[in-house]
C-alpha cells in the first residue's frame, strides 16, 4: 500500500468507526430498533480486503456487516438512514442493520443465518468463472460459522471446482456469548480446516489494514490466475458486544485490555507516522469522517418515514407482490 | 400486597425456564442443549438458572450446528433420554429441516414402531420485534406440513409452564414455539404439578356472536379486538388452540354451533398457513352451521419488512381483526 | 403410421430435458448443476442429451451438497446467470431448506429490491412408487409456506416444456416439481417456442356439477374419476392449477359460479396441504356460490409406508376422488 | 479373531451375500418393489464391524444397510420378507429396503437421507456417555456423505464432546454414478477431513474381515475409556450397481476385475485355510447359509402382506394417527 492509499484506507476505517459509534447511540437513545450488531473492532478486515478488490467483485458479509457495506462504498448516511428505519436506508428500510446490501457496487448482501452466503460467494464465483470476467467473490464470516454445514459444503465446492473465492473468517474469539474454543474441535477454527479441502489458508493479524491488504490482494490473484480459492483467518475482537445492549460481562479483563490495545485504527496511524504521514494530515481526515458521520445522522433523522405501500412492493421481480391471479 | 404482586411477577420469558427445570427436577433423563443456552443463559433468557441448578452435565452448550443439535436429540432421545433442544431462532429450523420433516416424525412409522422419539425442539417464533426478514418469522406452518410432529404454541405464562410439562412427558417428538413478542409479559405463576394436555384449546373469552380462532401471539390480540368489539355490542368468542397437532377441532366446531361466524388469526403466511386447514375441516363437516364467509386474518405473503411501520402492515393488528369481526357480524 | 406415432413419443421425462435444452440454445446464460446430472444423465434420466450437447461448461456433476447446490445457485443468478439446480428428490429440499425459506425468496425484498434471483430448483416430487417415507413426498405444500417462490407442478409434457421455458426465464426463482409417477408417461411434443404463463390453470375437462382441483398426479387422477362418473350421469370440470403461486383462483371461482361443489384434490398430506388455502379463498369470496360442503382429498396425515398396498391407502386415489365427488352431488 | 470366531464372521458374510443376491433377484422378477441398495461386497464392514461390538450398542446404517441390519442380527427372512412388502418383515412393510431397522439389537435404523444418522449416531453416543452405559454407537456411511453439511456437523461435535462413536466410511469409490474423486477435494474423503476435528483416522481395507474387526475393537475401546471418537475409512467395493438394475456401466472393466478378484468372502476364506480350518467345514457354512435363504425365500413368499389398518398405525407413541381432537 502507498501511503495515501494507506491514508485513505485508514480515513475509511475511521468513517467506519464513527458511524458504528452513532449507531450504538441512536440504538441506546432508541432511534434505531430492532438489532445492531456492531463491527467496532473488524473495519482493518473489510477496508484492507476491499482496498485488495476491483469494484466489480463480489463481497457477501454477515448481519455484522456494516463495515463491509461501507467499505464497498455505502456511505454513512445510507446505512443510519437504514438503521433508523427511513425510506432513504440503503434497503428502504426493508432490511435493516443486518441486512446492509450495496449491490451496485458488488456488495451482494448481508445474511442473518450464519453460514448461508458462503455458498452464494461461491456461486458468485462461478458465476465469474462461467463468464469469464475475471472477477472474485468473498464471503466474510465469523469464526462461529466455522461449524455450520454450509462451511462445509461451500469450501469443498469452491476447491474442486477451483473457483475464484476467498472465504474470510474474523475470528473474534466469540460467537454470541460463547467462546469459540468451547465448542470447536481445533485451535484456529478456519484455517484447520483447510486441509480438508486443500485449499490454501493463511492466519493474520486482521487489525493490521496493511496485512489484510496485501494477504487478499495475493489470494485475488490467484483466483483470478485460476488457481482457485483461499481460506484466510483474519484475528480480530469486537469492541462491543454480541448485539445490542450485550456488556459482553463473558470476555475477561485483561483480554479486552490487551485487544483494545491493539485497536485497527491505532495500528493504522502508527504505520502512517512511520511513513511519515504528518499528524495534522492525519487528524484532519478525524474531523472530515466526524463531520460526514454528523451531517449523516441529521440528515437520516430528517429523512422521511418509508411509506405503508412499501411494504408491498419487490416480492417479485416485477416489482409488486401479486401471489395469484 | 403491592410489594408480593411486585415478587410474584411472573413472566413468559421465566415460564419457560420453570417449566424446563421442574421437568428436569423430576426425571434425571432431561437433558438441555443448544447455543448459549449454559452460563449464558440463553440470547432470550429462557434458561435462566438452569446451567446454576443442574450443571454442565445436564445443560449443554453447543457450536453454530443446527443440524448436529437436532440430530444429536434425536440419537439420544433414541438412547433412553428426553432432550430438550433450543434452536435459537425459528427461522433457523430451516438448517436443520430434515429433522424436523424426514427424520424425527418419520422414524417411528417407518421402523414399523421399533423407535421412540420423544424430544422437545424450542424455538423462539414470529415477529413484531423489528428483527427482519430472517429472525422475525412465524414458522408454525411449516411444522405443519409435516406428519408425526406434535406442535405446541402456548400464549400465557401459565400455559407455557403446563404445556411444557406436557411437551416434555410426552413419548413424541414435539416443536415448541415460544413468541418472541409473548415473552415480557407475565400472568399467574401456576402450581407446581402443572400440566396441560397437549390437544385441548381453551375457550380464552366467551361470545356469542362470532368465534375467533388465534394461537400464540394472536390470542392477546383477539382480546383486544373483543374487547373493543364489546362496546359495539359484538359479542366476540376466542379460542386458544395451544397446539396445532393435535389440533382440538371439537372445540372450534361446538363454538361455531353457537356463533355461526368463524375468523381465524394467524401470524404465519396467508398462502401455506394453518389457518387454510382449520377453515376447510369447517367448511366440510362445518358447512351447515355457517351463516357467513370464513375470514382469515393471516400476515400477508410477503417476507418482513425491517422499519416497525412497514411490519405491523403485513402481520395482523387488532384493526385488522376489529375490521374482520365487524364484516362477519355484519353480514 | 404407427411407426411415426411411437417415433414421437414423448415423454414427461423427455419434456423435462427437452425444456431445459431449448433454453439452453437460446441463452447461454443457463446452465446447469446437480448430482449425477451430466454424463449419468440424471438418476430419472430427465438430464437425457444436455451433457452431450452442451459440455461440462454449462451441465455441471456436483458432490452432495444440497446447501451448496443450491446456494451457489443463488450466488450464480445474482451475478448474471439462469441456473437450473436439480435436487435429485423432493425430500431433500429439507436439506437445503434455509435456501428455499429464508435466503432465495427473501433477498430481492430485503435489500429494497437491489437484487434478482433469477433461477429453478429443479425436483422429483411425489409417490406412488414405493420408495418409502424419505423418498416419497409431495412436498409443493412446504414450499407454498414461502412467501417468495414461484412454484410450478406440470401434469402433461407439453405443460413440462411450455412451464419450463417460462420458469427459466422468469426473473423470479422458482420451484420446479417434476412428478416421478408421471416421469414415463406421454403425450403430443410441443412446438418449439411453446411457453406457458406461470399462474394459469387450465381446465383440463369441463364440466358443470362439481369442480376438482387438482395438481400434477392428481390431474390424471381427477381425469379418470371424471370419466367414471359420467356414465353415472355427473357432470366433472376439471382444473389443472399447474402452479400453485402464483394461484389461479380466478379460474377455480368462475368455474364454482356455474358448479357450486368443489373438491380439491392433493397428494400432500391434508395438514397443512394448499388445498386449505385454496378452500379458504373460496370459502370467503366464494362462500355465495356454493350449495354444499367443500370437499379435499388429500394424503393422510401420515409418513409414507413402504408396501404399495399401504402407499394407495394413504394417497389420494381414483376412488378417493369418486366417493367425494359423489357424496357433494347428492348433497 | 480365533478361528471360531473367523469362521461364524465367515458364515455370516456368506449369509448377507446370498440374501442379497435373493433380494436382487426377487427385485428382478418384481416381487421386491421400489427400489434395493445392495451391499454385496460391503460385507467385511458390516460384519466385521459388529463382531466387535457389544449388543447393547448402537448402530446407524444408510439406505445401503442390509449388511448391517444382518450384522446385527435381523434374520434373511425379516430382511426378504420386508423388501416383499410382507406384514413379517422388519418394519411390517412400512419401511422398506431402505430402512431396515432392528432396534432390539441395537441397530436403530437405516437412513436414506445422506448424511443425516451422522448426527444422530454422536446423539446416541453422548446419550451412552450421560447415562455412564459404557455402550459405544456407530454411523456407517458411503463416500459421498462426507461432502454433506451434517457429516462436518456432527464430527466436530463428537470431537468436542468427547463422545464415545465411530464414523464409518465405507469408501466404494462411487456416489451413484459419478466417482467420488469427481466431487471432492481431497483424494480420502473421510480420512483427509479428519484433522480438522482433530480426531484418529484410519484407512484400512474394508474388504478383509479381520483388519475391519481389528480396528474397530480398538476404536471401541478408546470410545470406552472416555478418549473419544475415531473416524475409519474402509476402502470398499460394490458388486452391483448403485441400486435396482443399476448395470454399473460407468466402472472401468479393469477396476472392476481388480476388486471383484478381492472379495472380502474369498479374503475370508483364504485366512480360514491359512488358519487351517478344513474346506469342508467352509463348504458346510455354505450349504447351511444357502438353505438358510431358500428357507427364507419360500418363507416370505408365503408371508401375509400387511392388513390395510397398518398405514395408520405408529405415527404416535400410543400406537395410532389421531391427529386431532
Ligand atoms: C444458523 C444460525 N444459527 C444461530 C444464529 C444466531 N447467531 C447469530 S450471530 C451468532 C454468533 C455468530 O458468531 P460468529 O460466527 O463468530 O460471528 P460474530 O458474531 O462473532 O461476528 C449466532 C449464534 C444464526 N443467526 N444463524
Ligand atoms: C441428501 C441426499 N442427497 C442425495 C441423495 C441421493 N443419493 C442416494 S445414495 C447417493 C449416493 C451416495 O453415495 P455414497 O455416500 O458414496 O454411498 P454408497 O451409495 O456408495 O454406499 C445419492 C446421491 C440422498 N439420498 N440424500
Ligand atoms: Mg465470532
Ligand atoms: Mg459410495
Amino acid at each position: 500500500m502507498t501511503p495515501e492509499e494507506l491514508l485513505d484506507a485508514y480515513s475509511e476505517m475511521v468513517l467506519i468507526r464513527r458511524t458504528e459509534k452513532a449507531a450504538h447511540d441512536l440504538f441506546m437513545s432508541g432511534l434505531v430498533k430492532g438489532t445492531t450488531h456492531l463491527a467496532a473492532g473488524h473495519e482493518a478486515v473489510a477496508v484492507g480486503a476491499s482496498s485488495a478488490l476491483r469494484p466489480d467483485d463480489y463481497v457477501f458479509a454477515t448481519y455484522r456487516g456494516h463495515h463491509h457495506a461501507m467499505a464497498r462504498g455505502a456511505t454513512p448516511e445510507e446505512c443510519l438512514a437504514e438503521l433508523m428505519s427511513r425510506a432513504t436506508g440503503l434497503c428502504q428500510a426493508k432490511g435493516g442493520s443486518m441486512h446492509l446490501t450495496k449491490a451496485t457496487n458488488g456488495m451482494l448482501g448481508s445474511y442473518a443465518i450464519v453460514g448461508a452466503h458462503l455458498p452464494m460467494a461461491a456461486g458468485a464465483a462461478w458465476s465469474a468463472k462461467l463468464r469469464g470476467s475475471g472477477q472474485v467473490a468473498v464471503a466474510f464470516f465469523g469464526d462461529g460459522a466455522t461449524n455450520i454445514g454450509a462451511f462445509h459444503e461451500a469450501l469443498n465446492l469452491a476447491a474442486v471446482w477451483s473457483l475464484p473465492v476467498m472465504f474470510v473468517c474474523e475470528n473474534n474469539l466469540y460467537m454470541e456469548y460463547t467462546p469459540i474454543e468451547a465448542v470447536t474441535a481445533v485451535p484456529n477454527p478456519a484455517a484447520d480446516r483447510a486441509a480438508g479441502y486443500n485449499m490454501p489458508a493463511e492466519i493474520i493479524d486482521g487489525n493490521d489494514v496493511v496485512v489484510v491488504h496485501e494477504t487478499m490482494a495475493r489470494a485475488a490473484e490467484r483466483a483470478r490466475k485460476g488457481e482457485g480459492p483461499t481460506l484466510i483467518e483474519a484475528q480480530t475482537y469486537r469492541h462491543f458486544g454480541h448485539s445490542r445492549a450485550d456488556p459482553a460481562k463473558y470476555r475477561p479483563a485483561d483480554e479486552v485490555e490487551r485487544w483494545m490495545k491493539h485497536d485497527p485504527l491505532d495500528v493504522a496511524r502508527a504505520r502512517l507516522e512511520a511513513l511519515g504521514v504528518p499528524p495534522e494530515t492525519i487528524a484532519d481526515r478525524d474531523r472530515r469522517a466526524a463531520a460526514t458521520v454528523d451531517a449523516a445522522i441529521a440528515a437520516a433523522k430528517n429523512a422521511p418515514e418509508p411509506e405503508p405501500a412499501l411494504a408491498f412492493t419487490d416480492v417479485w421481480a416485477d416489482g409488486g407482490a401479486a401471489w395469484r391471479t | 400486597m403491592a410489594d408480593v404482586t411486585k415478587a410474584e411477577k411472573f413472566t413468559y420469558r421465566d415460564a419457560v425456564a420453570e417449566g424446563i427445570a421442574r421437568e428436569m427436577r423430576r426425571d434425571p433423563s432431561v437433558v438441555c442443549l443448544g447455543e448459549d443456552i449454559g452460563a449464558a443463559e440463553g440470547v432470550f433468557k429462557t434458561t435462566v438458572g438452569l446451567f446454576k441448578e443442574f450443571g454442565p452435565g445436564r445443560v449443554w452448550d453447543t457450536p453454530i450446528s443446527e443440524q448436529a443439535i437436532v440430530g444429536a436429540a434425536m440419537g439420544a432421545a433414541m438412547t433412553g433420554m428426553r432432550p430438550v433442544a433450543e434452536i435459537m431462532f425459528s427461522d433457523f429450523l430451516a438448517c436443520c429441516w430434515d429433522y424436523l420433516a424426514n427424520e424425527i416424525p418419520k422414524a417411528r412409522y417407518m421402523t414399523g414402531g421399533q423407535v421412540t422419539v420423544p424430544l422437545v425442539v424450542r424455538t423462539a417464533n414470529g415477529g413484531g420485534l423489528g428483527f427482519g426478514a430472517q429472525h422475525s418469522q412465524a414458522v408454525e406452518n411449516w411444522a405443519f406440513t409435516v406428519p408425526g410432529l406434535k406442535i405446541v404454541a402456548p400464549s400465557t405464562p401459565a400455559d407455557v409452564v403446563g404445556l411444557m410439562s406436557a411437551a416434555i412427558r410426552s413419548d413424541d417428538p414435539v416443536v415448541f414455539f415460544e413468541h418472541k413478542a409473548l415473552l415480557a409479559g407475565s400472568g399467574p405463576r401456576p402450581p407446581e404439578g402443572h400440566l396441560i394436555e397437549l390437544g385441548q384449546a381453551a375457550v380464552a373469552r366467551e361470545g356469542t356472536d362470532v368465534t375467533v380462532v388465534a394461537l400464540a401471539s394472536t390470542v392477546p390480540l383477539s382480546l383486544k379486538a373483543a374487547d373493543q368489539l364489546a362496546g359495539e355490542g359484538i359479542s366476540v368468542e376466542v379460542i386458544d388452540l395451544r397446539c396445532l397437532i393435535p389440533l382440538d377441532m371439537r372445540t372450534v366446531l361446538r363454538s361455531l354451533e353457537r356463533t355461526s361466524r368463524l375468523v381465524v388469526v394467524e401470524e404465519n403466511p396467508y398462502q401455506g398457513g394453518w389457518g387454510g386447514t382449520v377453515v376447510s375441516v369447517v367448511a366440510d363437516e362445518g358447512f351447515e352451521l355457517l351463516d357467513a364467509p370464513i375470514k382469515r386474518v393471516a400476515g400477508a405473503n410477503v417476507p418482513l419488512p425491517f422499519a416497525d411501520s412497514l411490519e405491523a402492515e403485513v402481520i395482523p393488528t387488532v384493526d385488522k381483526v376489529t375490521e374482520a369481526i365487524r364484516r362477519l357480524s355484519a353480514y
